[in-house]
């Protein structure tokens, strides 16, 4: 039962990482990235790690989110085609 | 009563798993922000729950900031795509 | 007593994951921005407070209920703001709505 | 060719990684050497030693103080390269990418946000003060006031949210986290001790304890501090326009 859980969260984890790596639109990868900070950080939790989720929760889903965007608003929005 | 807790999770978990399909696919980028909201609140329900599954009753505190940074990121995003095209408007 | 808690709080879980469950459907199934809005944060909102006031129920008297409130009552405000928020910003970038396919009415006030 | 040799690459180092990860004990196996040497010492002593309840807070501040000390200068070091690159702004008010958009933000966000922003900065002054005991500390509360800020600058603007916090109360509090962190190393060597001690084997002994909590609270206050003051600055460099003042500054 508890394994199921963990199964379920990390399949989550991988499908969110390889989408964000996978998108073509720079702004789609920054918005699925923010959906695998705030994942990581329930399995941070999971493995009983209340500070670093904290850390991962604050910093990786919130201010990195958000500087990510306004960089990308700064710059291009479409990756390079080759 | 944990392994109904945990049942529970499972079924959100699998949820967020069919929500995510909105945030990757979703033709415009405010689907994909309310997909990344819908994601976010279902997980952190399912901190609450790891919680009590693991019966460690501080870590609630996680909880509130997942539900404090979730307001600050939507709100944000959707202020920044609100004010998106207006430079090659002017 | 214990028993009798147990119940109400696995009652109010079970709530709560039908009406996500509500909202994942009209997440996926809804045709634009505007209408999947409206299924997704409402069921949201509800399932989670309801999953959350049945963990309330569930630890009893003690600190956790007054965190799991406050966890609650600031969901129930900011997933209404946040559900405005991202409404506002497709209205104001003209993502066009949807109309029914087989009766074009064109004035956008028909069918 | 070169798409290959590069997916053989690839696909060499992910076999050696997993048959490294085949080789490492089980997750939680209690005959490893950091559950059989490191761990119980921690969880025995760490209690009488360091006088804090959580332990990771005295992990992290007390035993590997010099660890910690070394990522705060870290920190400090990624604002002065993005401040290199984009340069800090000059004195008086600024205005952002969203101020100057012609759709001006929503009547419920603002009073939302009004509303929202307090309990915001109270929760992290909890988290900051409160990290000794239950779960967060300085770094977490620092984040979750610079969230606190990104939002209120987006909803209402850089020249609203550089009128709150100006930049003449925010560039001396930067750098508090290293400041604050040597002087209290410094306060170790003038008390007998070694450096980052927290300890003054001269004083008095029922004074100890007291005194090292207390210092470990400051040590987090000044991280705190430091880390939001940093990561607010970040913000308003990345999200300013270019040195457009304003003519009421």
């Amino acid at each position: 039962m508890e394994t199921a859980l963990n199964l379920t969260f990390i399949v989550l984890l991988v499908a969110t990482a390889l989408m964000a790596v996978w998108a073509r639109d720079l702004l789609a990868a920054v918005i699925i990235f923010s959906v695998y900070s705030l994942i990581m950080a329930l399995m941070w939790q999971r493995l009983q790690a209340p500070d670093l989720a904290l850390t991962e929760a604050a910093v990786g889903a919130g201010v990195t989110t958000v500087l990510f965007v306004v960089t990308v608003f700064k710059t291009r929005r479409r990756e390079e085609e080759e | 009563m944990d392994n109904f807790l945990t049942v529970i999770a499972i079924i959100i978990g699998l949820n967020a798993a069919i929500c995510l399909y909105r945030a990757v696919v979703g033709p415009t980028t405010q689907d994909r922000l309310l997909g990344v909201n819908i994601v976010g609140t279902k997980t952190l329900v399912v901190v609450v729950l790891v919680t009590f599954i693991l019966a460690e009753n501080f870590f609630l505190d996680v909880a509130f900031v997942y539900a404090l940074l979730l307001f600050v990121v939507t709100v944000a995003v959707a202020r920044y795509l609100e004010a998106e095209g207006w430079k090659e408007a002017a | 007593m214990s028993a009798a808690r147990d119940i109400v709080a696995g009652a109010l879980c079970c709530i709560g994951t039908f009406f996500f469950l509500v909202g994942t459907t009209g997440l996926l199934r809804m045709p634009d921005v505007f209408t999947r809005l409206h299924p997704s944060t409402k069921c949201d909102t509800l399932g989670a407070c309801s999953v959350i006031v049945g963990m309330a129920v569930y630890s009893g008297w003690s600190w956790e209920l007054c965190k799991l409130v406050v966890i609650a009552c600031f969901l129930l405000l900011s997933s209404a703001t946040c559900g405005h928020a991202i409404g506002r910003s497709a209205l104001r970038r003209n993502i066009p709505y949807w109309r029914r396919q087989g009766k074009e009415t064109g004035d956008g006030n028909g069918a | 060719m070169k798409r290959v040799l590069s997916l053989f690459f690839i696909a060499a180092l992910g076999v050696l990684l997993l048959y490294v990860v085949a080789s490492m004990p089980p997750m939680g196996d209690p005959q490893t050497p950091t559950a059989t040497h490191v761990i119980p010492r921690y969880l025995e002593r760490a209690e009488e030693e360091t006088h804090t309840e959580n332990v990771i807070t005295g992990v992290i501040l007390n035993y590997r103080g010099y660890d910690t000390m070394g990522e705060v200068t870290v920190i400090f070091c990624a604002l002065a390269a993005v401040l290199a690159v984009l340069g800090r702004e000059r004195r008086g008010r600024i205005r952002g990418f969203v101020d100057r958009s012609p759709v001006p933000s929503s009547t419920i966000v603002r009073t939302m946000v009004r509303f929202m922003v307090p309990f915001i900065i109270l929760f992290s002054v909890y988290t900051i003060l409160h990290g000794e005991i239950s779960p967060g500390g300085g770094f977490q509360g620092g984040a979750i006031i610079g969230g606190s800020m990104i939002i209120f600058t987006t909803v209402f603007g850089l020249y609203e949210s550089s009128r709150r916090i100006p930049q003449k109360v925010r560039a001396p509090l930067e750098g508090s986290a290293v400041i604050v962190f040597f002087l209290v190393g410094a306060l170790g060597l003038v008390g007998g001790g070694n450096f980052l001690t927290y300890a003054w084997p001269h004083a008095a002994r029922g004074l100890q304890p007291a005194l090292v909590t207390w210092l470990t609270v400051l040590v987090e206050v000044g991280i705190g501090l430091g880390g939001a003051m940093v990561l607010i600055s970040i913000l308003f460099a990345m999200i300013r326009e270019e040195e457009e003042i304003a003519l009421t500054a």
